[in-house]
């Protein structure tokens, strides 16, 4: 880092004055954590006996063979606890808190993801817990903000703005200016004020740490290729750290094409050209904005993915050449989707199938004796409204619609 | 207020014959630049020593809901910087009383921050006031001020220490906006005995007048700050009052508060 | 065993003349797969690299502290991939169809759950897959009928009999006595005619196994009790293998109580006195049936407990005292699961609940320094129709309406 | 036929005279024991040589999409095992062609195996068909049906290889029932090379008469099967007929098939 919190050109803490404290603090309880020999051990303890670290590293025989190239493997990330590998960051944050001796844990959530995980370590953690998310983001995914619930949180909907993500994390910061002295705001990804993008991916680095021991034990080399996708980018940034070193292994992250790129409804911020660099949220990175600086309205199909900033250290490792981009878009997405849950058995989250439409396309130029890692990110059974939505399920759609009178007849009945 | 001297001067100036100075805020274009015009002649009229005209900003993250809004609905009316801008220099030359800008600072990088600075100076606007922008990260900003003779206001917070303020404070000019409270604008504050402290700590850090803000919405506020502030700040309360009885009852109110 | 197949006075082999061939092959084939030194292994690894075994043994901090008793550790067997312990015997099977040179699968499914295991197995397999599922557990648990579709596989709804997972299982045979030349039949628990429930028993009892193992590396010595809810008793007879022969372990099965044993709407068999012997879907168990032997029906909030019969194993070790057995309530269910949710994150299916009710009424009589363990068979979220229902969540009802809502118009528009 | 001898001797003497006979099925109490009546009734008027009497059991695991039915619904209309007995007695008493009792063995199971078979031989009826009870899980109930002089009768498959006909033929008595093909009851036979073969393996197995049944529901299928086997079972046809037409329509139905 050139400067304190900044990996090249990208990061920095652009935070108010009254969180100036606050962040100074929970920068020294992070170096200390980090200087600590107990607390990685204890960590790694935590997410083997809480979550099934290590994950497995799949071996996907049928895709592999269907492709006719590199051998495939899947990063299982999707097996953690509550389904993604947001629960690495939010637990590995929950022991901070509590060195920290704080009681309480704010959050954003664009999925639904990252707050029932970190609603999940507040219920174990026995923090109150408050979990902000923008309005369409709650309807959207109701079944999270369900769970959310049942764990004990408050799922606050925010109705500023775009009400997705971004707002959410705006309004995450609102509730911690407010409530710093008791109160740790869980970022849910490698973004925001310095310290969060390294402090996020040191957790996250459990990904890259067991995938590299892992291929190296199973295909007796490193891989050629790493795809992950890249919503804030934890992770990718979190696989790709166990292989930054080797220089032979070509990292790819894959971003929200959605609509197409031509189209402007993406969320695209360094495949194609729409993003410029910029300081919003608290740090500084490649932001889909217009000219004036106004963030600017982004699509995906899959909701983790569907941002306007990205990792400024994803930003620098890109202007490095070191890792590339690529975008997947929904349609992509959609199909890769089918092909690995019909192929492998295995639901990927709508966020990781980004990672496998970019693997599939190139997978088959790789000789047959190399391997490349797919980093499946999360499980896609959690988005069954989503995808059910996206094939246009006929017998989805009639039992909701049939759910939806039989609620309403026992609404009915209740009122009369 | 004669405007020769620095802001320090001009507002030290106008302290002597004022127990309390008033500066308010408001939203450029929100309703609309229209309605901006008609509140800032009020609040001139009224007596109000220093304006904060506020560029909106998509993602204002230290703004409570009432200025949030107006943000976003700015915004979405179309409100651009460069209209802002002009406005703000409309502004300038009409009335004789210091003008601030208070926008977040993505708003200066993607203008160009020197750029955004010299057309301030040009426009005769006196300050900025930009909440998330520490002097860490303001480097060329500060710099550019100084030259432009410019006041980068910094802020205090009630979790800023000793060494914290002095920092600042050596980065600051014009005066220090003392935020009232933990949390956003638009709610409440209690002045109480914490209150009086961070107050003292705060004037011991500086020499250069204090404002204070968040949460002043009364005039018993307002007298609460006598012998203690330089300034007081009324931000939410004035944008709540045009968006529930028009802007005819900003004068009133402001006349009101003193 | 006194007689082949037989379990004391039960178990057997109440086969129709056709299947006589197929269940001799069966037999040959897993006693071959079990004399074969690399199967097991195989298998191992299969499950460690597919699935995330070993699935953890995390110790409930929290409710142990709220019960004051006994340590309290939980077998994590929701972390398997598709989120119970059926894909353990679903892909034990799926490697001995592999050996038999089949290429076809069928299954019965009550909540879906073994439904989705096999689904998913058949996909990574290669295989054909045919589920049958009663018409009205089609209607109860159509997300996992949505996924099984997904997975490739053809969904058959049952409409006669009770339209549930006995009804199931009897369409399975009659889909097996046409097609066993190419068709294996993946039987889900420990029950049906032998082999089954001593080969369905081998596979699950990787988790008392691995649960040994884990407890005395991390308790130092063995449990005082385990607790494992009981449908068929798959999850049971996994877990309670690795300490069958250690006394001093109490064993406690927990049957579905529904509306309590009085009201005769419940699937208790073993708790209460509401079963009798009989001989049905081909062995001989203690079934829920009438005095001419007519099977009833059966209730209870989780849909993988809701059966008439139950695995001659564990009705052997019944009579023998070494297993004992409860039944909890529909409503001591939903009760366990919003503590153990509130208390430590972690969602147990209702049929996993059934069992934390028990342990939750015993465990504080124990003493601090012994531990028990409590065999999570399945994750919650699943569940979430059913659970919703259960606590009448007013949002939830709402979104439901709304998307049916929405649904109804968008196929008004279509049909415009 | 006279009712003298043992089953398979009254077959092979009713034999002599007819190329080949008709066993008749149906489901006891479904649509009605009065129905039942009646079809039985114009079953033997029109020469029907054997009759299949079943008793519901809930879970039918070896019977197709009708006889399942049938099973349910009879059960649903409260039909009850003894009942059942004691019509079988009746027509028994009634009738002067063998009865035989099919159903599964969880029925004799509850009701006592013995006691069952007591009673069944009171009844006057001549032996049983229990598709789920291999020889291996029946010693109780074979030795009883030979005490008793009941005929136990045994099921031969397509997938049933020489030895195990062999075991099966050894602990028959009256006929083996030749299942004609894989598959549950009620869906179409189609009576090809491999056919044949199954049956000269049936008869090379064992000296008692064969009877093939499962998908025979016309006169085309029971003259296809004259000179290979001795009894032609007619099952699920009757059932769908009496559904679809009425009890009335099955003298004629049976009139047609020889
Ligand atoms: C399953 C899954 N994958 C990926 C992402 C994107 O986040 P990141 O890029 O930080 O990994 C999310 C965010 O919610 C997610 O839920
Ligand atoms: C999660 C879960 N637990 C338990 C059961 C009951 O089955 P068994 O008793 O065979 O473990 C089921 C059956 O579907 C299940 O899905």
């Amino acid at each position: 880092m050139s400067k304190t919190g900044y990996y090249g050109n990208w990061g920095g803490a652009f935070v108010p004055e009254i969180l100036h404290e606050t962040f100074r603090k929970l920068g020294v309880a992070f170096i200390e954590a980090k200087a600590d020999p107990d607390f990685w051990p204890r960590y790694v303890e935590l997410m083997g006996s809480y979550s099934c670290r290590p994950t497995p590293l799949t071996f996907a025989e049928n895709l592999s063979r269907r492709f006719g190239g590199a051998k495939i493997f899947i990063k299982r990330e999707d097996l953690n606890h509550t389904g993604a590998h947001k629960a690495n960051n939010v637990m590995g944050q929950g022991l901070l808190v509590q060195r920290m001796g704080k009681t309480r844990v704010i959050a954003e959530t664009g999925a639904g993801q990252h707050g029932v995980a970190t609603a999940t370590m507040a219920a174990k953690f026995g923090f109150d817990c408050t979990i902000y998310m923008g309005e369409e983001d709650v309807q959207r995914q109701r079944p999270n903000v369900f769970w959310m619930e049942k764990l004990g949180a408050t799922v606050v909907p925010v109705a500023s703005g775009s009400r997705t993500l971004k707002d959410a994390i705006n309004e995450a910061f609102r509730d911690w200016v407010a409530n710093m002295d008791c109160t740790h705001y869980v970022m849910g990804t490698v973004c925001g004020p310095h310290p969060f993008p390294e402090m996020v991916a040191w957790f996250q680095k459990i990904i890259g740490d067991e995938a590299r021991r892992q291929i190296l034990a199973i295909h007796g080399k490193l891989p050629a290729r790493i795809y992950a996708c890249v919503g804030g980018g934890s992770n990718a940034v979190g696989i790709f750290q166990g292989f930054l070193a080797d220089n032979g292994v070509e990292l790819a992250g894959v971003e929200a094409g959605g609509k197409g790129l031509a189209s402007g409804l993406h969320a695209a911020r360094l495949a194609g050209s729409d993003a410029s660099p910029g300081v919003a949220q608290g740090y500084k990175t490649m932001f889909l904005q217009d000219e004036d600086g106004q963030m600017l309205d982004t699509h995906s199909v899959a909701a983790g993915l569907d941002y306007i900033g990205v990792s400024p250290i994803l930003v620098d490792l890109w202007e490095q050449g070191r890792v590339r981009f690529s975008a997947a878009t929904d349609d992509e997405v959609m199909a890769a989707l089918q092909l690995t849950i019909r192929s492998e058995g295995i639901i990927p989250a709508l966020e990781s199938a980004h990672a496998f439409v970019q693997a599939f396309k190139e997978v088959g130029d790789l000789p047959p004796e190399e391997a490349i890692i797919i980093n499946q990110s999360g499980r896609g059974d959690k988005d069954i409204f989503t995808i059910a939505d996206a094939f246009s399920d006929p017998s989805w759609r009639e039992f909701i619609r049939n759910k939806g009178e039989e609620y309403a007849d026992g609404a009915r009945q209740e009122s009369d | 207020m004669t405007l020769t001297m620095s802001l320090s001067q001009d507002i030290k100036q106008v302290r002597k014959s004022k127990e309390i100075l008033l500066m308010t805020h408001l939203v450029l274009g929100y309703p609309s630049f229209g309605i901006n015009r008609q509140v800032i002649t009020q609040m001139v009229d009224q007596g109000v020593d220093i304006i904060e005209l506020q560029i909106p900003f998509s993602e204002p993250i230290a703004d409570g809901p009432v200025i949030l809004k107006a943000n976003h609905e700015a915004i979405n009316h179309g409100v651009r910087v460069g209209q802002c801008l002009e406005f703000a220099a409309e502004m300038a030359a009409q009335h004789q009383i210091p003008l601030l800008l208070m926008t977040y600072y993505n708003i200066l990088f993607r203008y160009g921050v020197e750029d955004f600075l010299e057309q301030t100076k040009e426009n005769s606007i006196r300050g900025l006031i930009i909440p998330d922008l520490p002097p860490e990260e303001g480097g060329q900003y500060l710099a550019a001020c100084r030259r432009l003779e410019l006041a980068p206001i910094q802020i205090f917070a009630p979790t800023s220490g000793k060494a914290r303020m002095a920092t600042l404070a050596a980065h600051g000019a014009g005066f220090i906006y003392c935020v009232a409270r933990r949390g956003v604008t638009g709610s409440p504050t209690s002045f109480d005995e914490n209150f009086n402290d961070y107050i003292k700590r705060c004037r011991q850090a500086t020499a250069l007048p204090l404002a204070v803000g968040f949460g002043i919405s009364n005039r018993q506020d307002v007298d609460l700050l006598r012998g203690k502030a330089d300034i007081a700040v009324i931000g939410s309360a004035t944008i709540r009052l045009v968006d529930q009885q028009g802007p005819e009852a900003v004068g009133p109110f402001i006349a009101g508060l003193r």
